[in-house]
């Protein structure tokens, strides 16, 4: 066990997947030298040279799709979007290539690969840094998307996204890079992708979360615990596609009540999926709405506002006590 | 000091004028290639002109015809070898077929079968390509691939005129002259993206010269002239093999309609089809082998015959293949089906026995 | 009145709205001789000259951002999309500029342009071209998403959206162009945008949809009402962002029952939003869960099995079934 | 036939050497424009000063300084009529000083205030762009309507050498050269884009020659000889007006980090910034100012002190402007509010009192 930051344990994981794997490369911007703007392959070109950590052109759809490339023909490219904002950019790629190949070549063609992005606010950063788009790939069958809101899951988490034989976004929450130091096992271990973490059983209320509004919805539950008595569930998804219905659904059939953190948008975000999804399969079980606490239906704002224009503990706050008060 | 617009001045390769008579230095083919070559023209053709008729008769869908073609993409698939990669778009078929690709996998394909993306089985030809231009990056990962794997294999893009205005299409060719990448981007300059001529579709006066922006190597070549286009892409490929990438336009003419949907009377002025008639690569490639005497009337009869018997039973097999069934396209989306998916897919089967 | 398809009230409308307004213009892939893929600018070029009916290059980044710049500088083009499906290849230009730039501008720049796509199956067309992914544009705050369902609607709706100034996405049903002819004002007239329509009413179930499906469930409907002797409200959305809130939960508050239909796939897709919004605001008054009839969370699939894939008759009535055995 | 990789050779236009030597022939300007220069480089150079001491102090937020620039977008901007437009990027602050936007208003931007992105007030100058190479599209888009409007207004898109690489920058190049468009892509070289160096950027010798591949005018400028700049831009303007778009080249170096979040020792070699810092723009035209006898010492002094207290002025202006409010960013995303978003506003007015 050591301690690690966030990113340190990303930094590893990749340092222990290049080793294990010849056919694992890492290609982005500034990846290279640069160790990347978040210092996630930091010194990884120095050990394994400039063919398997490449610095690429700025130009985000050549990143993806040559990746998509490189991974039917059997290497399991990590491509770095340098913010997930840029991912736009990528979208024909990301939606309509790397997750479509297996379907169009009537599954004799698959595309292993991993791209990773830095994405959530709270970090004051230039405007289309800060984005959560998780929602458009729980969107595009083909696609699944991972994020980590620990160093501990980010390395388990990781380690599958590399190995698995689908392609897969991992988000990675930049608020949390460097925001704790955690212990984390050097040995090989995987998380399983598509499987949520209770992170805390209760009978009251389900809070379902994932990434960066992970360590925030702990604080403000275990404040409230405190202070009212109250018994909170957590579940940190993990994986947001596929996905891992049955624990949301037992959960909420125990709670009768479940808010939704998330700092993308509201409208047509994930929180919408995980409320229709407990609304078709657990309705009667309920007895209290569905609350989302979201980022606003607005363009991420600018950073002299964006505190309040996240999921805070006020208004994370609000919803628990909205979902209480029937 | 001023780089003037079009000041890039690039000159078409060509070997055979328009009647078949030899005008540039003979390239290095003998009889038997220069046979297959011809053979594999007819081959296309045949296949084209029955897929057109198939189409018109419902049995097979939106179809995109590449007649004209001919020398275009056999010339250039005939140059290939085997370890090397197709990245096609729509309207490959003379390519895809010279590089292995079964007729019945095409016949699949057009009939909207599931079966009709599994060119990559047994063959280096990547599924066809819808969205323009994306097909490029592919072939760059691939080369990228090779080239890491250090396999002597090329990776070839085939896209069109059109192709060339998309973004994909740049940050590909980029990429390629970045890395040295065993790359060949060729582009059938067939004068139209559907409606829209060449001349709307970018100021640059050739294609081949958009390589200067990549610092990679740029040619032209007669793509109505199926020996120019072979030699030109035998070298280009030499080229790329050694980790030169190249861009090579072969300027030919897309005789028929954009696909089965399109009506070209409704933009193309009348006189255009026929002057390009007078250089279609088979009548052109006729001539020069009739002249040389290795082929006749006869032969070509033969040869069409047996072209079409072949079209024949690959419809065939393709026709009585079991068609698609809609439980199946849940077990290609992922590895393993989330339960999500296995729970839609089981809701279909229980609703077919509903119905 | 005369009698028009959908696409003839269309290019009706283009012809009117640019003889109205100088500053509206159109461009896109094959719109101007060929009067576009399906014939809806057909004969503009000829009318109004190849500067205000522009063929393009194929470059739909270029087509979006083009029009963005325009917009800004007081026209107001209309782009064609030529299928909805290549919408991925301007996901920044749509999302990330022509949607924020009022807001990025504080205020002080407007985008009112329009993108027009055909988008919906049934058609039997190539890969790609019968994508719905207008739930990524829900999820994009500051672009409106309109969808006609009649040759009425489109011409009241994309007059409504040329004049609007803010961008809109103008989805056509491409099944729908040629479907029907309908009886059409000749007059100008307005359709307000996030303004759902009913086109029935009815007290027993509400059935939301809109684009390609209304037809179709105005015919399933139409169908258990007489065999069944039900009463089935149905609403038309028109505009799936923003969304029609009032309409729809009073709609529900009233009927207690309801089921969306869209061709778009599940996961993470209008409706998902449509029963979260159901779920946080009238939650107390359904009595049976919210079913979702949809596209699978697969690509959308090769043309010989589409017509099984998409929401069709047998399963519209089964989400009718299910969510009345409650 | 074969077009060779960089076969298209670039000559870079000089007018005045690294110590301030002419070498060029003399451009049309007269001493007041001569000063005139001079004294918006100060500017561009004080303001980017105290803005990355503003930033160490915590009191602005992330800043890409431009120093080292300041010939490049003084010299560019300098050349444009008041009815021109600018698309910048996020580090065009010398140039959109010089065409009219405040000081106040980039520091509202830094600052992240909602009014930082209003420059087109009362300016021809776009919000600043980070999607690198979508200004590109909106430039082409607003020259068309220039056009189209038939107003003599030329569009200008800043963009950097790492921009060149995007597909945008690609299909607005070609867009303009289709449409004749009145419009000039502006490429400040400056050899890095963050880490990555110029020659990982793209294989081609110089970006001015991609302008082959559009069909369109290519011309590389030293980038820190404010004289070249501006006689180039001042042509390249020209041609512009008359819808002959131009791809300019101006050859420069970033003497800072990236951004106030960026460490360049971690990429950069020892030595290169001291090369280049003998080639600084400023002092290059300090010394042909002096040598021509209209400028000293001491009007160098005054006129660093007027520009520093310029920019402490509105510094002040934008420091006791009163913050953006949460509330406020309601209002920006559609002309007329929806319901939902009314309601989401409501919530936070009432948070805000509970708070
Ligand atoms: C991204 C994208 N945009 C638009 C289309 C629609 N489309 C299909 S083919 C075509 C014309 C292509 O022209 P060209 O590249 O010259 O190839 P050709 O059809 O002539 O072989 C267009 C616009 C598409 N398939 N993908
Ligand atoms: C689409 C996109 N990709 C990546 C980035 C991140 N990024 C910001 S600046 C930059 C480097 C730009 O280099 P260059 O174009 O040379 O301009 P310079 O910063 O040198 O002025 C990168 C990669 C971005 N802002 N947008
Ligand atoms: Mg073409
Ligand atoms: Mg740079």
């Amino acid at each position: 066990m050591t301690a690690m930051t966030m990113i340190e344990a990303i930094n590893f994981t990749l340092k222990k997947e290049m080793e294990r794997d010849q056919n694992v490369i890492c290609l982005g911007e500034d990846i290279g030298k640069n160790g990347g703007v978040f210092r996630a392959t930091d010194g990884l070109q120095e050990l394994f040279g400039e063919n398997r950590v490449v610095d690429t052109p700025i130009a985000e759809s050549a990143i993806v799709g040559a990746a998509v490339g490189m991974a039917t023909r059997g290497l399991r490219p990590v491509a770095e979007i340098q913010f997930l904002g840029f991912i736009y950019e990528a979208m024909d790629q990301m939606a309509a290539q790397a997750s479509r190949i297996r379907f169009r070549s009537g599954g004799t063609i698959t595309a292993p690969m991993v791209v990773r992005a830095p994405f959530g606010g709270g970090v004051r950063t230039p405007e289309l840094h800060s984005d959560s788009l998780e929602g458009l790939f729980l969107h595009s069958p083909g696609m699944k998307v991972v994020m980590p809101s620990s160093a501990y899951d980010a390395k388990g988490l990781l380690a599958s996204a590399i190995r698995d034989n689908d392609p897969v976004l991992f988000l990675e929450p930049m608020k949390l890079y460097r925001a704790f130091k955690e212990e984390v096992p050097e040995e090989d271990y995987l998380l399983g992708i598509g499987k949520a973490n209770i992170l805390k059983e209760g009978e009251d209320l389900t809070i379902i979360t994932y990434g960066p509004t992970v360590p925030l919805v702990k604080n403000v539950v275990a404040e409230i615990e405190k202070t009212q008595g109250l018994s909170i569930e957590i579940i940190d998804l993990r994986t947001i596609s596929p996905l891992d219905e049955e624990t949301i659904l037992s959960s909420v059939q125990k709670t009768g009540r479940a808010v939704i953190v998330h700092e993308a948008v509201k409208a047509g975000g994930p929180g919408a999926e995980i409320s229709a999804l407990i609304n078709e399969k657990a309705l009667f079980h309920l007895t209290a709405p569905i609350i989302r606490v979201t980022g606003f239906d607005t363009p991420y704002p600018v950073p002299s506002v964006e505190d309040d224009w996240l999921p805070n503990a006020t208004r994370i706050g609000q919803g628990i006590r909205e979902v209480l008060s029937h | 000091m001023w780089l003037e617009p079009n000041e890039t001045i690039v000159n078409k390769v060509q070997v055979l004028d328009e009647t078949g008579k030899l005008i540039g230095s003979h390239p290095d083919v003998n009889d038997d290639e220069l046979l297959a070559l011809y053979k594999w023209m007819v081959q296309a053709r045949t296949f084209d002109q029955r897929a057109l008729k198939l189409q018109r008769q419902g049995r097979i869908g939106t179809y995109a015809p590449m007649i004209g073609q001919e020398a275009a993409q056999v010339g250039s698939a005939f140059a290939l070898k085997k370890q090397d990669w197709i990245y096609p778009s729509y309207r490959e078929v003379g390519a895809c077929l010279v590089h292995g690709v079964s007729m019945e996998n095409f016949f699949l394909y057009t009939m909207g079968h599931i079966k009709g993306g599994t060119s990559a089985q047994g063959t280096n030809v990547f599924p066809v390509q819808i969205i323009i231009g994306a097909q490029c990056l592919h072939a760059v990962g691939s080369a990228w691939a090779s080239k890491y794997k250090d396999e002597s294999s090329v990776s070839v893009a085939y896209i069109g005129d059109g192709g060339t205005s998309q973004g994909d299409f740049h940050e590909a060719l980029n990429f390629a002259g970045v890395y040295k990448l065993p790359t060949v981007f060729f582009v059938q300059n067939n004068q139209w993206a559907i409606s829209v001529p060449r001349s709307k579709q970018t100021a640059s006066a050739t294609i081949a010269q958009k390589a200067a922006a990549y610092g990679i190597t740029g040619i032209q070549v007669d793509g109505n002239d199926v020996l120019a286009v072979y030699s030109t892409m035998k070298e280009a490929l030499r080229r790329a093999r050694e980790g030169k990438p190249v861009l090579v336009e072969a300027v030919t003419y897309r005789q028929g309609p954009h696909t089965t949907a399109d009506d070209p009377t409704k933009y193309r002025q009348n006189g255009e089809l026929e002057q390009w008639l007078a250089k279609d690569p088979l009548k052109r490639m006729k001539a020069f082998l009739i002249e040389r005497g290795i082929w006749n009337e006869e032969l070509e009869q033969v040869e069409f015959e047996t072209a079409n018997d072949k079209v024949t039973k690959a419809f065939e097999i393709a026709a009585s293949t079991p068609s698609s069934k809609t439980v199946e396209v849940f077990d290609f989306v992922y590895e393993q089906k989330p339960s999500q998916l296995a729970e839609q897919q089981n809701s279909i089967q229980v609703e077919g026995v509903v119905k």
